[in-house]
């Protein structure tokens, strides 16, 4: 007796352990669906960017109503992590493990990409376009399976402090970041930026929680050290704030802005125009918001998908266009596969992707990648809010992103 | 004889547990009541039972309209207060305010007025505190707040629960002769649950007396005074 | 009286709340094995007294000599210890407890393994929960709670709780016993069968008692000596029969009715 | 000089939106007894249903009262319908279902409005005014005030109303209460309805500043419930000066102690405002509960 | 207007301890043991009948459980609040996590290192904690939580800053025919099924009815010889150390630390937790662990538009059904089973007074047991 329930233990641990180790060759794809996991933070402090990956997943279904790609319609999965790390493990496990998806797509927020990072290589399944601009995303040696799509947030601080250097010469700059990777990345890159005038120049850095209630004191602070350039690294609610507080207390430094906040309707609009009047971002996406693409043809039929595919979000928002943007990335990546839906392929195909164009990229922006480049978008051109819209001025810049160092 | 309250086959419960037996009790208008009984028997769960506060069957009246099953907050409305035992004061709350919720159902403000006087009359030292949480009181003191809490309802019936626990036998006397004073005075009609068989039977005119959850026996507190049983159990001579 | 068969001595003690004097200049001595009642209108400072003694209050000026230790120089969970068990006017019992570990509670002072061999359930563990589970039997064997020993101490009549808080002093072995107004809520009976008990138990475990009550007849039945306060301070001391004759005492606290 | 100044005056102004949020959560731990974890959320939906009404094009003094009238109505019946089936459990569970209603309120507000900051308009100017060497906007004075005035309707209330008298009764002895002719269960509905009253007017203050979105009160009532707790939770007043100093405080920190700069000074606070918790363990202006032994 | 005394805010009417009546007492006994038994088998059993993501899954239930079981001995035996445990949850996260990925030492020792050092924070927290009741408690422990993201920020040099730290999972020793998962799965069930045994040890003797007793009246406690200071800062001690174990379990299992994990909402989940599963209850602490896993998970796959209103849903139903968790429940329901016909409830030992005899405006802790309202 007692040996027969042993061997039918060691049976069951054997079945299980061969199930494992076997791995599956075409996870997530069979004739008719190909299957595509994510996480966002539904809930939660950084509820805000959950849009982005709803308006991705209103694209797929656009794809499918169109027939899908090679005749395969598109499951898109989403998971809400919360933007807590553990979470976000759990559920990737889920993801790979229970719902056999054949790729990660877009997991959002840089702690929550680090927790899944180590795994996702592991078991070799492609965690794609992670939305979050660290530029610790374009590793194709060590993580060969992931891959980052925005421009890096470093590039974006870089090109400012090359700006400032060329353009302001007496510059004392105050810089707000938020106190995690997302501001530390930025504040790397302007640091870089600047080089051996960093000390000279920064006068003043603050911080702030994503807890806190208002950034108002940061601003008086930074406003009393004399500054005459505010380099603000914010998420929208915490942008909008500090433009509003910094024009209500009379201070009227050069202001930088980062793109995540570029967003005219969501953060300039609740900031006060007239606030907002003189400031500077690097942009590389089309914000619809902007009266120069009211006739763009590509801007309409992003609105008119909104209006279709996402009515409860905002077509408006920055955030909105980014996700439609990011996934036709993946849609552009899944045709190249073709029928070879195995995870190698796609991890082939995402790096090889050759001036690929957008149609809310701004003109002249284009996504390249390749095998040793894993960093999709790397230029921008800088725009100065006019009280209206963003009036582009200079070169589109291409980053030097900071892993191909 | 016009009875006020008249309970018939009343029981009550805790939880699943019944713990009065169908009892049958009536107080007479403008009389003190007394029930005597030993410690558990049922004394304090007969108040609540007719102020509403626990489950109950059987039938209570009170100035001959059903009770049982209402409220205990329109209970008080009909008239009845109830001062419980250990006082169920307002610690928190300064004496006046107390005294202020004791006439919370009424409408009359005049008249809540003047009783509030008339009450600091009875009791001059609640005047002397009456900004000072009743917490602060001493115990005798908390007591009689409990009691002209209870009077400022200007009720129909007053039961009060224990009033001598816990209190020196010069108050304890004080304290019968206010309730005899606030019977004989002002009308109103007493319904005493005591330990102090001696203090309590001078006073009343009825007595019952209670022994796990049923009447054993009952009559006039004169006649219940030369019971043999309650000489040696409650009066000890 | 020789000065070693003092156990308790009070000297000058004086307690003040926000300006109000609780207790003022109060001396009185307990004998070793006798019961002293301690009686006064409500609000004289009975309680007061008590609360000095379990180290809840510091008096603002005084001592209190215990076999000759000051008390005050002990923290309050050392004062079960030192063998001085109390009830509660307004009891204290632990209500989601059963009777029997209410009481044995009382045994907590008498025995001192602590979390570390708790927690590994270490040899004498097991040896002193024995020990303690039988005193406590014992004393509420003594109060004739046994049927309630698994009952929770919550629901109870008042007089049975009282009695529960009587049974869970006695485990803690004391040589001084504080009684807070034990008979509250008892009739007449039941108190005369308290005195009784108190009286067995002072023989049994030669235990010093003071008895604070109001009921008089108890009082003045069992006590060896009573003293009275009124508004803080001592205002008579003696055997029973002299100071329910006192004249003071019958205007400030008996009243005609005795 | 005006530097500190300009620091103790915008923290003033945070604080007063701390302060506001506060009044509420004391406001229902008065009236009921359970800190109500779902202040904040219904204060935030409160708010939205007035910036619905504006944007379908009210007017704003007439959002503002139908929202007062709408969150009292809605607080009665959430005390009514939700919370009523457990009245009688222990505290924790009804703090648990409390937590259950923050969780709704939010993820229905995401679901209904999306988490994209929306500005919300303010009855007051948000022009600054210079002030000698610091500038505060009517906006900021706005908020301040209009706790102070909630704090005085309050203290009227509760202190020189029958009502009032009787919520205070019913928190601290419901049986007796039931047994002087309080309605118990309706204190506590009223108790509820007036909290989220108080919460929608703070949080139709507070949105002008720190624009409206599902998480906008999340951080504040946090600050807030350490603000009633430095006050004194059984203390109005002491919330809200709880509230104005906690705001400076936290400025003061961030600004002053410069080896822990932006990034500790929420920690420091905390850590100041417990330290005065150990001296004065009751809170700043509560009172200790009077007990007998 | 009083303030919560700390006990008087916790329902204490489950203690999943104790036998019932003494009739009863055996049937119950058997009961549990009976059940403890057949939950034994098949916990050890049931990995080889699971995928490798519900042994996952299953592992965070055990390590939650942990955690919970150290909040529960805290608040529902000692009466004592904390919204802070996050914070030793993350102590011991990222000692493990630190002491693995720079000193290499093994993991398991880690995890000792882990538990002791939270059992000395824990009871150094609780020194100056003693002077807070109720809710000032319930804030002193809260700033903890909200402060651990910032402090484990700023000292990057040690915690690796917002970017966190990864770490290795435990591999699987002596060649065990089992897969990491399974691994993981079998090390914290053992683990968990030891510190239950610990605290199953430590209540139910004389530490444990004197960590009551402080719950249900301090006074009386002390009045008895207990060291209210010192059980109150032991008990800290011991509740922070089970928290930290569980977090030191938690970045083995997923094998990464980062601040925003240990945000105020993972304090805010343990408490959760704690009383759904049932405040007084060892066992509790499993129910309780369960319910934070998953129900958050079938939420979403209720509603992927408001996930986490469906999650207030279940809470306040839950609430409705189990106002004293599902310990609670159980204790009721296994109460009746075992009860026999009550022929000992005569009138005169269940005959209730008031239920607080004494003053019960004051902070009568007969209250306690009854929750707020009488």
């Amino acid at each position: 007796m007692l040996r027969k329930i042993v061997n039918l233990v060691l049976a069951l641990v054997l079945t299980q352990f061969l199930a494992v180790s076997l791995g599956h060759a075409e996870e997530g794809v069979t004739a008719t669906e190909i299957k595509i996991g994510n996480t966002a933070p539904y809930s939660g402090p950084a509820s805000a960017y959950g849009t982005i990956l709803r308006a991705a997943g209103a694209y797929f279904r656009k794809v499918n109503d169109e027939g899908g790609i090679n005749g395969r319609k598109i499951v898109f999965i989403s998971y809400d992590d919360g933007y807590s790390p553990p979470k976000t493990y759990e559920m990737t496990r889920k993801l790979v493990e229970q719902d056999h998806v054949l790729l990660d797509f877009g997991p959002l927020g840089t702690p929550c990409n680090s927790a899944i990072w180590k795994y996702m290589n592991d078991h070799k399944v492609p965690q794609l376009f992670v939305y979050t601009g660290a530029s610790k995303w374009g590793d194709p040696k060590g993580h060969p399976w992931t891959m980052g799509w925005q421009p890096t947030y470093h590039a974006e601080g870089f090109i400012w402090a090359r700006y400032i250097l060329d353009n302001i010469p007496n510059a004392k700059i105050g810089i707000l970041y938020q106190n995690d990777d997302y501001g530390k990345d930025y504040l790397s890159g302007v640091l870089d930026g600047l080089g051996n005038k960093a000390r000279d120049l920064i006068v003043k850095q603050q911080t702030y929680e994503v807890t806190d209630a208002t950034v108002d004191s940061q601003i008086v602070n930074l406003k009393n050290s004399g500054a005459n350039v505010f380099i603000n690294i914010t998420t929208p609610k915490f942008a909008a704030m500090a433009i509003r507080k910094a024009y209500e207390i009379g201070w009227r430094p050069t202001q930088f802005l980062n793109f995540v906040s570029a967003s005219i309707s969501s953060v300039l609009k609740p900031a006060g125009l007239e606030a907002s009047k003189g400031i500077i971002s690097a942009v590389f996406l089309k914000d619809p918001s902007d009266p120069r693409w009211a006739n763009d043809p590509a801007t309409k039929e992003y609105i008119a998908f909104m209006r279709k595919y996402y009515p409860e979000g905002d077509p408006y928002d920055i955030f909105n266009v980014s996700g439609y943007s990011c996934a036709q990335t993946m849609v552009q990546v899944l045709k190249q596969c073709g029928n070879d839906l195995s995870r190698a392929n796609v991890m082939r195909q995402a790096a090889n992707l050759r001036n690929l164009q957008l149609p809310m990229l701004l003109p002249g922006i284009v996504i390249n990648t390749s095998p040793t480049d894993y960093y999709p978008i790397e230029q921008m051109q800088l725009g100065r809010f006019d009280g209206q819209r963003y009036e582009l001025f200079g070169p589109i810049y291409t980053a030097v992103s900071r892993g191909k160092q | 004889m016009v009875p006020l309250l008249e309970a018939r086959n009343l029981e009550a419960y805790y939880g699943w547990s019944k713990v009065l037996h169908g009892l049958d009790l009536t107080v007479e208008k403008g009389k003190v009541t007394v029930v005597l009984g030993a410690n558990g028997a049922g004394k304090t769960t007969l108040l609540r039972a007719i102020s509403g506060l626990i489950r109950t069957t059987g039938e209570i009246r009170f100035d001959g309209v059903r009770i049982d099953g209402k409220a205990p907050e329109d209970i008080v409305r009909l008239g009845i207060a109830h001062v419980p035992e250990g006082r169920g004061t307002f610690p928190n709350l300064t004496v006046l305010e107390n005294l202020r919720l004791g006439a919370y159902t009424r409408k009359d403000k005049q008249e809540v007025r003047r009783d509030l006087d008339r009450i600091y009359t009875y009791f001059p030292v609640l005047k002397q505190k009456s900004n000072s949480p009743a917490g602060l009181l001493s115990g005798g003191e908390q007591q009689m707040l409990a009691i002209a809490r209870g009077l400022m309802l200007r009720p129909r019936l007053l039961m009060l629960d224990e009033p001598s626990l816990g209190l020196a036998p010069v108050v304890v006397a004080d304290l019968f002769r206010i309730v005899r004073a606030i019977n004989e005075d002002d009308g109103v009609t007493v319904l005493l649950v005591e330990q102090d068989a001696v203090g309590a039977l001078e006073v009343s005119q009825y007595a019952y007396l209670l022994e796990t959850g049923h009447i054993v026996s009952s009559g006039p507190a004169d006649e219940l005074r030369q019971n043999d049983s309650i000489r040696k159990s409650y009066l000890g001579y | 009286m020789a000065a070693n068969d003092v156990i308790l001595a009070i000297r000058d003690l004086t307690v003040r709340f926000s300006g109000i004097v609780a207790l003022d200049g109060v001396e009185f001595d307990v004998e070793r094995g006798k019961i002293v009642g301690l009686i006064g209108p409500n609000g004289a400072g009975k309680t007061t007294l008590f609360n000095c003694l379990s180290r809840l209050y510091t008096p603002e000026r005084g001592q209190i000599l215990f076999e000759g230790h000051s008390l005050l120089t002990f923290p309050r969970h050392k004062i079960a210890k030192l063998g001085i068990s109390r009830t509660f006017q307004n009891l204290a019992l632990f209500p989601t407890m059963t009777v029997l570990e209410n009481v044995m509670l009382g045994a907590h002072s008498r025995t001192k393994t602590g979390f570390f061999r708790h927690a590994l359930r270490l040899p004498p563990v097991a040896k002193e929960e024995r020990f303690i589970r039988d005193v406590a039997m014992e004393s509420i064997t003594l109060l004739g709670l046994e049927h309630l020993a698994d009952h929770l101490a919550s629901g109870l009549p008042y007089g049975t709780l009282k009695r529960i808080e009587f049974a869970r002093a006695l485990a803690g072995a004391p040589k001084l016993l504080l009684l807070d107004e034990p008979a509250g809520g008892l009739n007449h009976e039941e108190v005369f069968q308290l005195a009784s008990l108190i009286q067995q138990v002072r023989e049994r475990l030669k235990l010093t008692i003071l008895l604070v009550e109001h009921h008089m007849n108890m009082v003045m039945q069992i006590s060896d000596k009573v003293v009275v306060l009124d508004f803080g301070r001592k205002i008579a001391e003696g055997r029973p029969s002299e100071v329910q004759r006192d004249p003071e005492v019958i205007r400030a606290y008996l009243g005609d009715r005795i | 000089m005006s530097a500190l100044l300009q620091q103790v005056i915008s923290g003033l102004s945070t604080g007063g939106i701390y302060a506001n949020i506060a009044l509420a959560l004391v406001l229902i731990y008065q009236a009921t007894g359970v800190v109500n974890f779902a202040q904040g959320e219904m204060a935030m939906f409160s708010t939205y249903l007035a910036w619905t009404m504006i944007n379908a094009g009210w007017p704003y003094w007439l959002a503002f009262f139908t929202t007062m009238v709408i969150a009292f109505v809605g607080g009665v019946v959430i005390e009514r319908v939700i919370i009523r089936p457990v009245e009688n459990a222990p505290v924790l569970t009804i703090v648990m279902v409390t937590i259950g209603l923050l969780t709704i309120f939010n993820s229905v507000a995401g679901w209904i409005y999306t988490y994209t900051v929306k500005p919300f308009p303010s009855p007051f100017s948000s022009a600054p005014i210079k002030l000698g060497p610091v500038t505060v906007s009517m906006q900021e004075v706005g908020v301040a005030g209009v706790s102070v005035a909630t704090l005085i309707l309050m203290y009227f209330f509760f202190q020189h109303t029958k009502v009032g008298l009787a919520m205070r009764a019913v928190v601290e002895n419901p049986t007796s209460s039931r047994l002087v002719g309080v309605k118990v269960s309706q204190m506590l509905a009223l108790g509820w309805g007036l909290a989220a009253l108080v919460g929608a007017v703070a949080g139709m203050m507070v949105a002008p500043l720190v624009f409206l979105e599902p998480n906008m009160m999340s951080g504040i009532l946090i600050y807030a419930f350490a603000s009633a707790t430095l006050g004194g939770f059984n203390s109005p007043g002491g919330a809200v000066v709880g509230g104005l100093l906690m705001g400076v405080l936290e400025n003061l920190v961030g600004t002053y102690i410069t080896f822990i700069g932006t990034e500790l000074k929420l920690t420091v606070a905390l850590a100041v405002i417990l330290l005065t918790l150990l001296v004065k363990p009751s809170g700043l202006f509560g009172r200790a509960a009077v007990t007998r032994v | 207007m009083q303030l919560p005394a700390s006990a008087k805010e916790i329902d204490t009417r489950t203690t999943g301890l104790r036998a019932t009546r003494p009739a009863a007492a055996s049937h119950a006994r058997l009961w549990k043991l009976v059940g403890l038994i057949l939950t034994l088998i098949v916990a050890y059993l049931l990995p080889l009948g699971l995928s490798n993501y519900q042994a996952f899954e299953f592992t965070q239930v055990f390590i939650y459980a942990i955690a919970l079981l150290g909040l529960n001995i805290l608040i529902g035996f000692n009466g004592q609040f904390s919204l802070g445990h996050g914070a030793f949850y993350a102590l011991g996260a990222y000692t493990t996590a630190i002491m693995t990925t720079r000193w290499d030492i093994p993991y398991g020792w880690t995890i000792i290192v882990a538990g002791v050092l939270c059992l000395i924070a824990g009871f150094l927290f609780g020194l100056p904690a003693l002077r807070f009741e109720g809710l000032y408690l319930a804030l002193a422990t809260f700033a903890l939580a909200l402060s651990t993201p910032q402090i484990l920020k700023y000292f990057d040099n040690w915690t690796g800053g917002s970017q966190g730290i990864v770490l290795d999972k435990p591999s699987v020793p002596l060649g065990l025919p089992i897969n990491a998962d399974q691994y993981l799965y079998y090390l914290t069930l053992t683990v968990l099924l030891l510190l239950f045994l610990l605290a199953w040890n430590l209540l139910r003797g004389r530490v444990g009815r004197a960590m009551m007793a402080i719950r249900d009246n301090p006074i009386a406690a002390e009045a008895m010889g207990v060291n209210n200071a010192l059980y109150k800062s032991l008990t800290f001690g011991v509740s922070a150390m089970y928290t930290g174990i569980a977090g030191s379990l938690g970045a083995l299992a997923v094998a990464f630390v980062a601040p925003d994990t240990f945000n105020a909402f993972l304090s805010i989940n343990f408490l959760v937790g704690s009383v759904v599963g049932g405040i007084a209850s060892i066992i509790g602490a499993l129910f309780g662990a369960a319910f934070i896993e998953f129900v958050p998970i079938y939420a979403q796959e209720i509603s992927r538009a408001a996930p986490w209103a469906i999650f207030g849903v279940v809470l306040i139903l839950f609430m409705y059904v189990m106002p004293t968790g599902v310990a609670g429940l159980l204790h009721r329901v296994l109460e009746r089973l075992t009860r026999r016909p009550s022929k000992e409830s005569s009138a005169d030992n269940v005959v209730a007074t008031s239920p607080a005899p004494a003053d019960p405006g004051a902070s009568s802790p007969a209250r306690a047991a009854s929750g707020k309202h009488e």
